[in-house]
């Protein structure tokens, strides 16, 4: 019989195994092109949103000291994206914005999925009624399209910005719900979940060790391609006068705010909608890459 | 031997592009077919007899595959060397393919009238004469009258009873059996001088397996078809065909008559494939395996590619063998003979 | 026929979901904090004014009997009054909803066009430059934030090329056309009256492609996925086996194959863009249900809340059944059951 | 001796939803009144094409599927409605292997991990102590130890069953479901396989139930075989009868069916006409529409009863049975 190979040596294998793997995966992301620039930009925007008392230069303005005799000055070397109506500057309150504008985003998907999966992944595997009680209050938060519930929710809870968080997190989860009840529901009919089952797993065992790792590839991916949406669905309702307020630097008021000077005093709204772009897009190219590398069967 | 063959496959080379390398998946495939020649071609999950198949009528997708040698000859002109345009027309007129799966080669959106037609319609005439359906003049009518009475012929050619009704239906009405019946159908529209089947009873049960086969038998003798038969059930080749080539790894091993291989099995492929076949002569615990394991077609072994499975290898082996004659009809790749011929 | 009894069974659907929808609004709107009444009288209002507004908007009374009287007015067509207007919800929405529908339908059929056609271009250039061209231009688009692109389309072609209005649904001066749908394009075309037609195409072009930008990116994905999916079939090869042209194989059997799949996310998106239909209309004062919702939910004006959520639930559930019916009419496979 | 396993009238519907309300209409008899035993250390083949309720018999037998009806004996206990929990711990006792052992395997889990899982589960057993059972267990089926920490997708088609029977073998199990184990496999690494489960049985004298569609394996490795039409057995004997004296039409015509390697073979194909679901008639014996043999009236009006016609050999079939079986049926 031969040697039999010492725990040490299998684990160093294990590791090897592991490490191919992950730079396969790795290798596909970085060949392409798009996701690393998304990404790139996505570290530039957090190194940013950290780093923002030290870079804006007037970072004061941000929260919310004002300047009377510099109103609605147009870009210049001082003002790089010039100032508002009260005499802030744009580019200091930009980046100051930079931070929240992350912060919603990730509290909103993480809410929403937290929530989502819990009840997505419940109703398909204990299915019967429980499935069909959980998946009706599903539909009925999908009936309506989750800018206006959340509007309708937000406005009832009261104009902020954490209001604005929970509003769209109570929208957003049902796509998350049914996502995962999709997944589990497939994965629960596929061969090594009976086999789990035919070796006397038990329920938790069968459900956390053997479905939930192989449904979360999908979950990552809808989380990253939601991010850039719930950021835009946050300005929005920023926009409409819901969120964070004044003097907040929340992108969503700022464009507001320049509204009604626009577009004779076009850079109020101008620059605060392209750092909304620019984050957005980072989000999306790297989401799509990482659809790539998680979910090949989306793009051949 | 004087007359062109309808088939010859020489030398054949492909790769095919993987994350792993490249993957030498045929490698140097002879192969001849007469006219009227019912030839079975037979190996193991990825020997390439798939490949070799699809390659006659350039099916496969390129990227990822490659040939990077060899010739497909037709009655004499080289498939190879014809431009796409020039291959859908041979396709069209000389070829007739059928493949595994009957449920998923059907389309499940257009009825049967639809699909069997459009293989007349194009299999008779050329694409650029075959009228659109939102044409009424009285010629494109006539066009489509035929075809639609070619189609009700074809379907009682294949043994469907009440064709001309069952033409409305759509493919999901249909049982596995019935759905390759109208795929043999469509494959025989334009009458090609060669019939590929690529394991066409593999999805299939037993008694509908007997069914598929027993009519091939029967259009073979009808319509005097030539037939290249893709399989991997040595007993699917015994019951049907009268020549057989056995591949392994990328390379035909061993051709012979159907009644002389299985008699007079000469490579040790072939001799371990007929022993792992358990038969009604088979003793308790008396199944030989063929030990180890099929090799990596990236790093694919030296020389003869069955030598590290092969119980009588020897040092030669590393060579590429050459084909051995051992009579008119058998030949073998392995250096344990000698020609006879 | 089967297609009625699932149509019939959808519809009895819908019944208990919308029960659950306007519990779910009813419960958001009158037990979450706010004080609706205090804003609808004003500041100064004394607590007799106050209680007086409460007794005629019924919110003195416990709030299941609430709930039911609500409920019982839907049924018999009485959609509440606003707070603040004092108007009818249900002529309000009778006037709105036409607008928010018809650039709605606009926008999604650009995004569908166009979508189908980019992700077949991507498909069958797949990894080729148009391919990533049409990957990095629909991520682009759908990135902006749609309020903010539509500012910017007015200043580009409303303000500096004037090539088109910056607002409405038609000039000031112009009488709409007679109200039958209240869908002015189709109004126009079924009264005959082409003058009102181009007017109205004319203000309806830049709203609707700057709203359809949303669509576009997951509708041009999805085809594109579904395309190379469908390419992938046996099928396909079986038909170019048996000698059919590139041009047949694609275009007759592999775009339908796509198509029914793509169909879904037009539905869903159609939702999406009903929702991004809020933010394009406050820009271009498109007198839709957008500019409605924003004004009601900055006064907390409940009754317009409510009916229009309801409004779009019924719509958009009534879109997703006969998204189903069409995929069923489609796939001969769906047995409705 | 009692039986190791012994399945007794067992039933399984799906229940067919439609109508406007989405309700149960009708019920799909995928297994329908199924009885059969198997002594230790024996095997028996359940044969059958696709629809005959082979593979479902199977996973009522480890109750991966409740039963509508019956009762499941193994070991003389009746298993078939233990509550979960206590079904859970006999599952050390029955086993089964998958068709596709691709699929059967957890494509997040490691080798080791995935034989090691059944010893946690029943016997606590982890770490070192566990990780020497698996490198044993590998040897076992024929894998070699590095194996252990390789994903199964690295794997052939061949080691992956290997797998598969090294982690049903891992709690010592009495009794193993095999449900097509070798039919994704190729012939040579099924032989190897085949070879496999029998060298297994001797060493642990196991017992197995061998669900298969592939008469010529059945025929190898079986000592009693039961023949399923429909959702019902038509015939059971010894192996030996069943492949030299068959009596059911349906048995005979699928062993003429078995494409025998042997091109010198020449004994006559009996062509059974159409297939088992939309040939079956709505009344008599379900075979009828597709049967070769004379018809008697009975055929057509009632469904034929399994009953003894030598010792061991059961036969539904009017054409076997109208004139020998016991007093009581005549009346009817």
């Amino acid at each position: 019989m031969a040697r039999s190979l010492s725990s040490k040596e299998l684990r160093h294998k294990a590791r090897e195994v592991q490490w191919e793997a992950f730079r396969r995966g790795l290798y596909r992301f970085r060949s392409n092109a798009l996701s690393m620039i998304g990404l790139s930009s996505l570290i530039i925007l957090v190194i940013l949103a950290f780093a923002a008392p030290y870079i804006a230069p007037y970072p004061e303005d941000a929260r919310g000291k004002t300047h009377v005799t510099e109103r609605l000055l147009p870009p210049s070397g001082e003002h790089l994206f010039g100032t508002d109506k009260v005499g802030r500057d744009i580019f200091s309150r930009v980046i100051m914005g930079t931070g929240l504008a992350l912060r919603v985003g990730i509290v909103i998907i993480f809410l929403a999925s937290i929530i989502g999966v819990t009840i997505g992944g419940i109703a398909a595997y204990a299915g019967g009624w429980i499935d069909d009680l959980l998946m009706r209050i599903t539909d009925i938060f999908l009936t309506v399209p989750a800018l206006v519930l959340a509007i309708a929710i937000t406005a009832a809870l009261g104009k902020g910005i954490t209001n604005v968080m929970i509003g769209i997190s109570l929208v957003w989860w049902p796509g998350f719900a049914r996502l995962t009840r999709s997944l589990v529901l497939s994965l629960k009919e596929e061969a090594f979940v009976e086999a789990a089952d035919g070796i006397g797993s038990s329920h938790a065992r069968i459900l956390f060790r053997h479905i939930l790792p192989n449904a979360l590839s999908p979950i990552i991916v809808k989380m990253s391609t939601d991010f850039g949406f719930a950021v835009l669905t946050a300005a929005a309702l920023g926009f409409i006068g819901l969120g964070a307020q004044p003097p907040t630097p929340e992108w969503g008021a700022m464009i507001n705010d320049g509204r009604e000077r626009f577009p004779s005093e076009w850079w109020i709204a101008t620059f605060p909608g392209l750092a909304i772009f620019v984050m957005v897009f980072s989000w999306n190219l790297l989401g799509d890459g990482l659809r790539d590398v998680l979910d090949p069967r989306s793009r051949r | 031997m004087s007359s062109t063959p309808l088939l010859e496959i020489k030398d054949l080379h492909l790769e095919f592009k993987t994350f792993d390398g490249v993957a030498k998946v045929l490698a140097g495939v002879n192969l001849t077919m007469q006219r009227g020649d019912v030839l079975a071609l037979v190996g193991e999950t990825g020997c390439g007899k798939s490949m070799t198949a699809l390659a006659v009528p350039r099916l496969i997708p390129m990227p990822p595959g490659k040939i990077t040698r060899g010739q497909v000859l037709f009655e004499g002109q080289d498939l190879l060397k014809k431009s796409p345009e020039e291959m859908q027309r041979f396709r069209a007129k000389h070829l007739g393919m059928i493949f595994q799966d009957p449920t998923t080669n059907l389309n499940p959106l257009f009825t049967i009238r639809e699909q069997l037609i459009d293989a007349v319609l194009y299999q008779q005439h050329d694409a650029n004469k075959v009228p659109s359906k939102r044409n009424f003049s009285s010629r494109a009518r006539t066009m489509r009258k035929q075809a639609n009475e070619r189609a009700i012929e074809l379907m009682n050619l294949v043994g469907i009873q009440d064709g001309e009704k069952r033409l409305s239906d759509y493919p999901h009405q249909f049982s596995g059996g019935m759905r390759q019946r109208v795929l043999i159908a469509m494959a025989l529209a334009g009458e090609p001088d060669l019939l590929i089947a690529d394991e066409p009873t593999t999805a299939l049960d037993v008694t509908i397996q007997a069914q598929i086969l027993g009519l091939i038998r029967d259009l073979v003798k009808k319509l005097n078809l030539s037939v290249l038969l893709i399989t991997h059930n040595l007993g699917v080749v015994a019951k049907t065909c009268e020549k057989v080539a056995v591949m392994y790894a990328g390379r035909v091993v061993e051709e012979s008559s159907v009644k002389d291989l299985f008699k007079n099995p000469k490579h040790p492929y072939t001799q371990g494939l007929i022993n792992a076949v358990p038969t009604r002569h088979t003793p308790r615990r008396g199944l030989e395996g063929i030990p180890g394991l099929i090799p990596n077609l990236t790093q694919p072994p030296e020389g003869c590619r069955f030598h590290p499975r092969c119980p009588k290898v020897m040092d030669t082996c590393q060579q590429i063998p050459e084909a051995r004659r051992l009579s008119a009809e058998h030949k073998v790749y392995c250096h344990l003979y000698e020609d006879a011929l | 026929m089967k297609l009625g009894s699932y149509f019939l069974r959808r519809l009895l659907l819908l019944i208990p979901l919308l029960f659950g929808l306007s519990l779910l609004t009813f419960t958001v709107s009158r037990i979450l904090p706010g004080d609706p009444v205090g804003l609808a009288a004003g500041p100064q209002a004394t607590e007799e004014i106050k209680e007086s507004l409460r007794k005629e908007f019924g919110l003195d009374k416990p709030l299941p009997v609430q709930y039911l009287s609500y409920i019982g007015n839907l049924f018999r067509g009485e959609w509440g009054q606003s707070l603040y207007s004092r108007r009818e919800v249900a002529s309000d929405l009778k006037v709105y909803f036409p607008a928010t529908l018809e650039l709605t339908l606009a926008a999604i059929l650009f995004a569908g066009i166009f979508g189908t056609l980019l992700g077949v271009v991507s498909a069958l250039n797949r990894n080729k430059l148009p391919d990533h061209l049409a990957r990095v231009v629909v991520l682009f688009f759908v990135s902006f934030p749609a309020f903010w692109l539509a500012m910017m389309f007015q200043l580009v072609f409303g303000l500096a090329l004037d090539w088109f209005p910056i607002g409405k649904r038609l000039n000031i001066l112009m009488t709409p056309p007679q109200t039958i749908t209240g869908l002015y394009l189709l109004d126009s075309i079924l009264t005959w009256n082409w003058k009102a037609f181009r007017m109205a195409a004319w203000h309806l072009f830049i709203p609707a492609l700057v709203l359809s930008f949303g669509a576009l990116a997951s509708i041009t994905r999805i085809t594109r996925a579904n395309m190379l999916e469908a390419l992938d079939k046996d099928f396909v090869r079986m038909e170019r086996a048996l000698g059919m042209p590139d041009r047949v194989v694609i275009f007759k059997y592999v775009l339908r194959n796509a198509f029914i799949a793509t169909l879904t996310i037009i539905a869903l998106e159609f939702g999406w863009l009903m929702a991004g239909a809020v933010l394009v209309e406050t820009i271009f004062d498109w007198p839709g249900l957008g500019l409605y919702i924003v004004e009601s939910s900055l006064r907390l004006d409940f009754q317009p809340i409510m009916g229009i959520t309801i409004i779009y639930g019924i719509v958009f559930s009534l879109v997703n059944i006969f998204t189903d019916m069409a995929y069923g009419l489609l796939d001969p496979r769906i047995r409705y059951g | 001796m009692t039986p190791l396993l012994e399945v007794k009238g067992l039933k399984k519907y799906f229940p067919q939803r439609s109508g406007l309300f989405n309700q149960k209409t009708s019920y799909f008899k995928a297994v329908d009144d199924v009885s059969f035993t198997v002594p230790k250390g024996k095997t028996l083949g359940l044969v059958g094409e696709s629809g005959s309720g082979k593979t479902t018999i199977g996973k009522c037998a480890i109750r991966l599927l409740e039963p509508t009806e019956g009762k499941i004996l193994f070991d003389g206990e009746d298993i078939s409605h233990l509550p979960r929990k206590v079904m859970q711990q006999r599952r050390s006792d029955i086993q089964m292997i998958y068709q596709s052992p691709a699929a059967s395997l957890n494509s997040r889990m490691t080798i080791g991990q995935i034989i090691a899982e059944p010893l946690w589960i029943h016997q606590k057993m982890g770490g070192y102590q566990a990780q020497q059972r698996v490198l044993e267990l590998l040897n076992v089926v024929g894998l070699k130890e590095e194996h252990y920490h390789r994903f199964p997708h690295e794997f052939s088609g061949g080691q992956q069953q290997r797998v598969g029977i090294a982690r049903a073998l891992a709690v010592n199990p009495k009794l193993i479901i095999l449900d097509e184990p070798t039919s994704a496999l190729d012939v040579s690494v099924q032989a190897q396989v085949l070879n496999l489960l029998q060298q297994l049985q001797d060493d642990f004298d196991l017992t197995y139930v061998f669900i298969s569609h592939d008469l010529g394996v059945v025929r190898y490795l079986c000592d009693e075989v039961a023949l399923l039409y429909l959702g019902k057995i038509v015939e059971i004997a010894s192996v030996k009868t069943i492949f030299e004296a068959p009596k059911h039409p349906y048995t005979q015509a699928l062993i003429s069916a078995i494409p025998e390697p042997d091109p010198e073979d020449k004994k006559e194909q009996i062509l059974l006409k159409g297939d088992a679901t939309s040939a079956r008639p709505r009344q008599g014996c379900p075979f009828a529409g597709r049967c070769h043999a004379p018809k008697i009236a009975a055929c057509e009006t009632k469904e034929p009863p399994l009953i003894a016609t030598d010792a061991g050999h059961y036969v539904a079939c009017h054409l076997h049975t109208t004139h020998s079986h016991p007093s009581g049926e005549h009346h009817a």
